[in-house]
């Protein structure tokens, strides 16, 4: 118990530093990088919340990314032109707006998602999911005002007040402290007694209805939570970005943030977060090395699937001796 | 009447083509139960392997030999070397894992071929067109394909259900360990299924590669379509596959020529042509969310 | 025939079995008894191959066994009823029967489809039937029949009689006694003590994972006492 | 120790060869001017935010203030205004996306290719020329086809009937068998890559080549795309601000030196563009001395001085080609392969529509 | 004495099988009712109808008095059925105190709460250590489901539906696979029970249902031939021949 608050207090204070360090050593592009894996780390967390400790594979959880990063992307586009979104709500370029928006709309979206998929279980879930999730993405295609395929542009970061989100730092440290406080809220999650009916839902549903939970409730509640985490990420991803574009809402992204997860370590807390960072940072640095950089990377995931049950995370509770998980 | 006719054909061909590409992926992913995300990069490979030799030795028969064996001498290595070691895991393990493989082998594919499509044609006997009805040429090809997919849909459903191998498959998928405690060396027979999974992959790249580009990437576009027929038809059944290929076949196929007309007798012409286009993309998914909505296990879903 | 000598055995970290030795000769019906969760399964499991041993040996035929992976110990001669029926529930009841049956040991009067839905016309009813969807009963006699469908030399039944109705039992044991009588090789794992004592020739007793007691069906008798502690009856 | 200059291309995937065809080209055309140099290359993998993870780190933290090399429009929108944000220059060998060439126009972004439109104009104007009334235009279903299909019907004038395809689709028996219900005088597709191979072989597997005549723009039939599919292109007329056959002096050094260093393979437009744009970058280079500062080298970029393997060659007032444009066909060689043969010019010294929303 | 199960008239078919055929039978409070029959006569199907696992072909079912027909199992259960499985059906990953505190925790409600700690809550862990304590699983508590032996899970299993204070506890086979020691201890715990909650017994172990039952149901091929106090089935020739053999009798 003390250990962890003493080993989280500890990476925090390690991520914030990252800028100083950075501009102090001259690879200012770490501060982009450690950044976007926050993001991506949050977004693999929500999805690891269904997936990990509720059982549900979704394969359509950048659905959600991208509409949250859309709610940004459009709020800004009106704002920017002064006009209202389909003539009634007008635009803002306020994050103090914008997120909650983000999170709103991507919530309703996973309601919508889920109540109907989860109608369905096991591989058809995660085929239903993934339906969902190319459909929204050719509705966003075809959104010809915002841009179709190529996207809209975000020319300023929203703004916060009393702060400068034009300067990289701040920007990096409000995703920071975003994330931390995700984090928290999780951790907070899967203790909860819901969290504890979530798990129970994961082992043996049909054991949880004989004891009398009316299952699908809870399953679309999480489901639901988790759509909306994935929103919040997605919205800071475009504030990031300064962009959204269906890339975002494509389905090799879902399974990329589904890599994350599994290879940071499926079910528990922090390793959507180490799997974001290892994937990212091992691309971004091996596609430095050589342009043919999938074939090390490919190698490199292979190798943790062979050599370690439970990802990144379990080889780190092994190194440093801990139980795992 | 006759464009009715041709597009009842082209939804048909479509059809058996979806199934030829799923066929592989109901051995290896519907029957043992692997979820295998590399099935679009065994295709590739046939594909890369059949164009090559056939370029080389100018035979098509040549280049169809030589992209079985390659695509099925992967599927084998890939087993032995890979999937065996996750049939006890979590399937989440294969998804890491097939992913893993699927930029292996692209990558792979660039150092060996390069990055340029490759160039591939038919042979001659089938390259012309039949005339099946007054006004209607239909390319030979076309026909040709239609005939492989039909065997192999005959052939596999053969297999699955009336051989001994097929049993045990299915035993094997539901429960290794006692399937080895009978007697049966499960090991050899995951194997060789997983093989000719692949090598039906590659045969599906093979018959494609003188349709559409053999290039890096080309499995990737069509696997997300295979598990969508697998599903539909029914996870582990050969019949269920064959049924939701053709299903989707004809739908996509229709959808594509006539909703857009349709849509045009009650809005403008180009928006009517994108929005008609746009919902046959979605078609297949909006297929398979209703089906499943619907039926959750698909069409055909096999018991228990 | 089976030499079992000094079986120790885990599951991960925890250790499961720590000492078990018996032998069944040709021809012969020996129990394993014990109570709940005493190793009795475990043990099966660690002569089959299903369960790496860390100790002890496994000699059949004087041959030793042990390592060999479950399907080369099965094709010896090892026909498995398992604990929990384990049937294949998305294969029909013939397919289950069929798919892993064997004659590979050419004894004289094979077990044959027909042979088994004799036995259990109740399989014969429902052949064409997945065999998830049987009742717990039935599933349990589909264990059986699929295990004399491989023709085994040597028999184990663990638990074999788990669910079934009280007639049914009586004619499994029926079964069990002709088999016997045909010099068919059995390893039994029941809790009806009373058909125990009367069918088999030997029986060990496991207690804790370690073989505590071994005697024949008299010995049985004139050991109550310390029979009654270690198996409750 | 030359001036570094930051290539951001797609190499990855299927459009993996357009990257490298840029890459290469463009570091023949800087070798060709003789100025120092340095190509620090990576993969975007064709994703916005790979693109914008690249280019911050090669500004910021290797100092470099040109970038190029872009493919795809959709990572171009991305990292082109960041660049401009920090002041760096953008000069493009490919995409020219129309949001960025009017209105948001910018000083420190250079387009060496075309704008997009025009592209897709040229077959328009090309179609016309040949005194075709009706045509059939199929492009797939998003933004670039839109354009292109626009783009098309704005320069010819008759009637156009639309179809769209899907964004991945491969099989096109169906649009095959519209096409021929339709019996229009012409057909125009815009379909690159791997789905103008599968296209132009489906093509002459219908039996339309030959029966209703073919216009395509550049990008659906450049020289990877002719070798990939073989007889099934011979007769498609084509558009083209450069073809392998141009008599001058600046293209037949490229293709000299383009066998030289890759004999397998053959020279496409986009490596022709990357070539232009090392002729570009570096005649800027030379003008300003090696390394200078950001204002003297656009300065010199503007003034665009060198010799273009196109011919004409001119910025207009949006930093976009004023080039001329051209109508080729396929015919087989001696060897019975598909080559492009120029037959003459289709517009002269045109830039796009959009320059005149660009205030600079 | 009030009813607290009535089914009327109930039939379940699959295909051409008819597994129960116009089955009635009540349960009164405070009794058990033992269900014996063949192998596939339909008893596990009568007792997946009356959870709600499968929806009846014809009749009616109804618990204290309120029709249960329409209903799902979850809502079932909040009106106070309980249900053990044939096959042990547990949560393998978590540790038997944590499967126990499970079913307390749902009884007890709060179950949407996001932002309390589940280990904090009292009033749950007290009523588990102390349901633990009672039984032999006590010194079990800590350990993983997945490595209880059978006979630990079949206990688990009473004791998780109990945890539920249901008014009806269905319970198929609750003896199947237990030693004799374990069937004994078994007996015990239903027996005490038994003054809080009425049972629907299905077993095939003649000792138990003889030595609980207060009165039997005899199904045989989806229909009751006899019901009636352990003496009479016993006696019963019909019941003797289609059932008990010899051995038993
Ligand atoms: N899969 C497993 N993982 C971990 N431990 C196990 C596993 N299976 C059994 N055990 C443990 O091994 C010990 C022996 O179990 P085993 O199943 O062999 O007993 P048994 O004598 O067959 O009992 P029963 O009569 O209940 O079948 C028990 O303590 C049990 O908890
Ligand atoms: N889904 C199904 N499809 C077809 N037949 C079924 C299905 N489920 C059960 N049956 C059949 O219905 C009959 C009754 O089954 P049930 O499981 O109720 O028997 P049971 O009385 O519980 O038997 P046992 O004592 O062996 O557990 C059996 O013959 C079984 O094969
Ligand atoms: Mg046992
Ligand atoms: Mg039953």
């Amino acid at each position: 118990m003390r250990r962890e608050t003493l080993a989280l207090l500890a990476v925090f204070a390690v991520l914030a530093l990252v800028p100083v360090l950075a501009e102090l050593t001259g690879q200012t592009s770490w501060t982009r990088l450690v950044g976007q894996a926050l993001i991506y780390g949050m977004a693999a967390a929500s999805l690891n919340f269904i997936l990990g400790y509720g059982g549900m594979i979704s394969f359509g959880h950048a659905t959600f990314f991208g509409i949250g990063g859309y709610v940004v992307g459009i709020l800004y586009f009106h704002f920017d032109e002064g006009t209202r979104f389909l003539g009634i709500i007008p635009g803002t370029g306020q994050m103090l707006l914008t997120l909650p928006a983000a999170i709103l709309v991507s919530g309703l979206a996973a309601a919508l998602v889920g109540a109907l998929s989860l109608r369905t279980g096991g591989v058809q879930f995660i085929m239903i999911t993934l339906a969902f999730a190319q459909m929204f993405f050719f509705l966003f295609i075809s959104l010809k005002t915002y841009g179709g395929e190529d996207g809209v542009m975000v020319r300023r970061t929203n703004s916060l007040p009393g702060l400068n989100m034009r300067d990289k730092a701040t920007l990096y440290w409000v995703i920071l402290v975003v994330a931390a406080g995700y984090y928290l809220f999780l951790r907070q999650l899967v203790r909860s007694s819901f969290g504890q009916i979530i798990a129970g839902i994961r082992q043996n549903e049909r054991r949880m209805t004989a004891m009398g939970v009316a299952t699908y409730r809870y399953k679309l509640a999480a489901f639901i939570l988790s759509g909306m985490g994935a929103g919040l990420a997605g919205a800071l991803m475009v504030n990031f970005l300064r962009f959204a574009s269906p890339d975002m809402l494509h389905w090799t992204r879902s399974g990329e943030l589904m890599v994350m997860v599994i290879l940071g370590g499926v079910g528990t807390l922090a390793g959507p977060f180490v799997g974001a960072a290892a994937l990212t940072i091992i691309e971004t640095l091996l596609s430095r090395l050589t342009e043919h950089w999938m074939l090390p990377v490919g190698v490199l995931l292979l190798a943790v699937v062979l050599l370690s049950r439970g990802g990144l995370m379990a080889l780190i509770a092994r190194m440093t001796g801990g139980r795992g998980k | 009447m006759i464009l009715l006719t041709e597009q009842l054909l082209n939804g048909l061909q479509y059809g058996v083509t979806l199934f030829l590409l799923a066929a592989g992926l109901t051995l290896i992913f519907g029957i043992m139960g692997v979820i295998n995300l590399a099935h679009g990069a065994f295709y590739m490979a046939g594909a890369f392997a059949a164009s090559w030799v056939a370029i080389q030795t100018g035979s098509f028969w040549g280049g169809l030999l030589a992209g079985l064996l390659v695509s099925g001498l992967i599927g084998v290595l890939v087993e032995v070397g890979v999937i065996r070691r996750l049939y006890a895991r979590d399937h989440l393990d294969q998804v890491l894992a097939t992913f893993a493989l699927i930029l292996i082998l692209n990558q792979g594919t660039v150092l060996i071929f390069g990055r340029q499509p490759l160039f591939s044609s038919m042979p001659e006997i089938f390259s012309g067109s039949v005339e099946i009805l007054p006004g209607l040429p239909y390319p030979v090809y076309r026909l040709f394909v239609i005939v492989v997919g039909l065997t192999v849909a005959a052939g596999l459903y053969l297999l699955i259900n009336r051989t001994r191998i097929g049993m045990l498959v299915r035993a094997g998928a539901t429960n290794r360990e006692m399937v080895r405690a009978l007697g049966v060396d499960i090991r050899r027979l995951y194997t060789t299924v997983f093989g000719l999974g692949a090598l039906l992959a590659g045969l599906a790249g093979v018959m494609a590669s003188p349709i559409v580009s053999v290039q890096v990437g080309m499995g990737d576009e069509i696997i997300l379509a295979t598990f969508v027929v697998v599903v539909i038809g029914g996870v582990g059944s050969v019949k269920g596959a064959f049924v939701a290929g053709l299903l989707l076949g004809l739908a996509d196929t229709m959808l594509r020529a006539f909703l857009p007309s349709l849509l045009a007798q009650v809005m403008s012409g180009p928006e009517a042509q994108a929005l008609g286009t746009g919902i046959s993309s979605m078609g297949i998914y909006l297929m398979m969310a209703i089906v499943l909505l619907l039926r959750p296990r698909g069409l055909f879903a096999a018991q228990g | 025939m089976l030499t079992v000598h000094a079986l120790e055995a885990a599951y991960g970290a925890s250790q499961a079995l720590f000492g078990v030795s018996f032998d069944i000769r040709d021809g012969e019906v020996v129990t394993l008894m014990g109570r709940n969760g005493m190793g009795k399964t475990t043990t099966v499991r660690a002569i089959m191959g299903q369960l790496p041993l860390r100790g002890g040996r496994v000699e059949f035929d004087g041959r030793p066994i042990s390592g060999l992976p479950p399907e080369k110990v099965a094709r010896l001669g090892f026909g498995l009823v398992p604990e929990g029926r384990q049937i294949f529930p998305t294969l029909t009841v013939r397919e289950n029967l069929v798919a892993t049956a064997a004659h590979r040991l050419k004894t004289p009067n094979p077990w044959t489809l027909n042979r088994i839905y004799e036995l259990f016309p109740r399989l014969n009813e429902r052949a064409r039937q997945m065999a998830g969807t049987l009742s717990g009963g039935e599933q349990q006699m589909l264990a059986v029949g699929r295990a004399l469908m491989t023709n085994p030399r040597l028999l184990i039944l663990d638990e074999a009689t788990e669910g079934l109705a009280p007639v049914i039992r009586a004619e499994i044991w029926h079964v069990v006694e002709r088999l016997k009588a045909e010099g068919q090789s059995i390893l039994l794992i029941d809790k009806t003590f009373s058909v125990l004592k009367r069918l088999a020739d030997r029986h060990f007793i496991l207690e804790k994972g370690r073989t505590v007691w071994s005697g024949s069906s008299a010995d049985l008798v004139n050991d109550h006492d310390r029979v009654q502690a270690w198996v409750g009856v | 120790e030359g001036t570094k200059i930051g290539v951001i291309t797609t190499l990855s995937g299927p459009a993996g060869y357009l990257g490298e065809q840029i890459r290469d080209g463009m570091k023949l055309g800087l070798e060709a001017t003789g100025v120092p140099f340095e190509l620090v290359v990576e993969d975007d993998g064709r994703d916005p935010n790979t693109g914008l993870q690249i280019a911050d780190r090669m500004m910021n933290e290797e100092g470099i203030k040109l970038l190029t090399g872009i493919v795809f429009s959709n990572v171009a929108m991305a990292v082109v205004p960041e660049a401009m944000d920090l002041g760096a220059l953008y000069v493009s060998p490919n995409a020219g996306p129309s949001p960025l060439a009017g209105a948001k126009c910018n000083a420190n972004y250079f387009v060496v290719s075309w704008q997009n439109d025009s592209l897709h104009e040229a077959a328009g104007a090309a179609a016309k020329g040949r005194g075709y009334k009706t045509a059939v235009a199929l492009a797939p279903n998003y933004q670039a086809g839109k354009d292109a299909i626009a783009g098309f019907s704005r320069e010819f004038g008759g009637e156009v009937s639309e179809i769209y395809t899907g964004v991945d689709q491969s099989d096109f028996a169906s649009e095959m068998a519209q096409i021929r219900d339709r019996a229009p005088d012409v057909v125009f597709q815009f379909h690159p890559g791997g789905q103008g191979i599968a296209f132009l072989k489906q093509y002459q597997q219908s039996g339309l080549l030959g029966a209703v005549p073919m216009v395509v723009a550049e990008p659906s039939f450049d020289a990877v795309i002719l070798k990939a599919v073989g007889p099934a292109a011979l007769g498609v007329i084509g558009t083209t601000h450069w073809g392998a056959d141009f008599d001058n002096e600046a293209s037949r050094q490229m293709l000299a030196a383009w066998s030289a260093a890759y004999p397998d393979k053959p020279l496409t437009n986009y490596g022709q563009q990357g070539y232009d744009t090392g002729l570009l970058i570096g005649s800027a280079l030379q003008q300003v001395g090696g390394d200078a500062d950001v204002d003297a080298l656009r300065a010199a970029l503007k003034e665009a001085n060198f010799i273009s393997t196109r011919g004409n060659f001119a910025f207009g007032p949006n930093q976009h080609p004023v080039q001329d444009w051209f109508v080729t066909e396929v015919v087989a060689d001696e060897a019975g392969n598909p080559k492009s043969v120029t037959k003459g010019k289709i517009r002269e010294q045109v830039g796009d529509v959009y320059a005149a929303d660009c205030k600079m | 004495m009030s009813r607290v199960l009535e089914i009327a008239g109930l039939v379940k078919s699959f295909g051409g099988l008819t597994a129960t055929d116009h089955v009635s039978l009540t349960v009164e409070s405070g009794e058990i009712h033992a269900l014996i029959g063949p192998n596939g006569a339909g008893k596990s199907t009568l007792i997946n109808q009356i959870c709600g696992e499968l929806a009846p072909s014809a009749g009616r079912i109804h618990l204290a008095g309120q029709d249960i027909t329409r209903l799902r199992a979850d809502e079932r259960v909040a009106l106070g059925l309980g249900r053990t499985f044939q096959i042990t059906s547990l949560l393998e990953d978590m540790t038997v105190r944590q499967n126990l505190g499970l079913a307390v925790q749902v009884r007890e409600g709060r179950n949407f709460a996001f932002f309390d700690n589940v280990a904090r809550r009292r009033e749950i862990w007290d009523e588990t250590d102390a349901a633990l304590a009672e039984t032999a699983l006590g010194p079990r508590a800590g350990v993983l489901v997945a490595d209880l032996s059978h006979g630990e899970k079949k206990q688990l299993e009473l004791l998780m539906a109990l945890a539920r204070r249901p008014r009806l506890l269905l319970l198929d086979e609750p003896m199947a696979g237990l030693g004799h020691l374990e069937s004994q201890q078994m007996i015990e715990t239903l027996a005490a029970a038994r003054t809080g909650c009425a049972m629907l017994l299905v077993e095939h172990d003649m000792e138990a249902v003889f030595a609980l039952a207060d009165r039997i149901s005899v199904l045989v091929y989806g229909r009751i031939i006899a019901v009636g106090k352990a003496d009479e089935i016993r006696a019963n020739p019909e019941v003797r021949e289609a059932y008990l053999g010899e051995e038993e009798a």
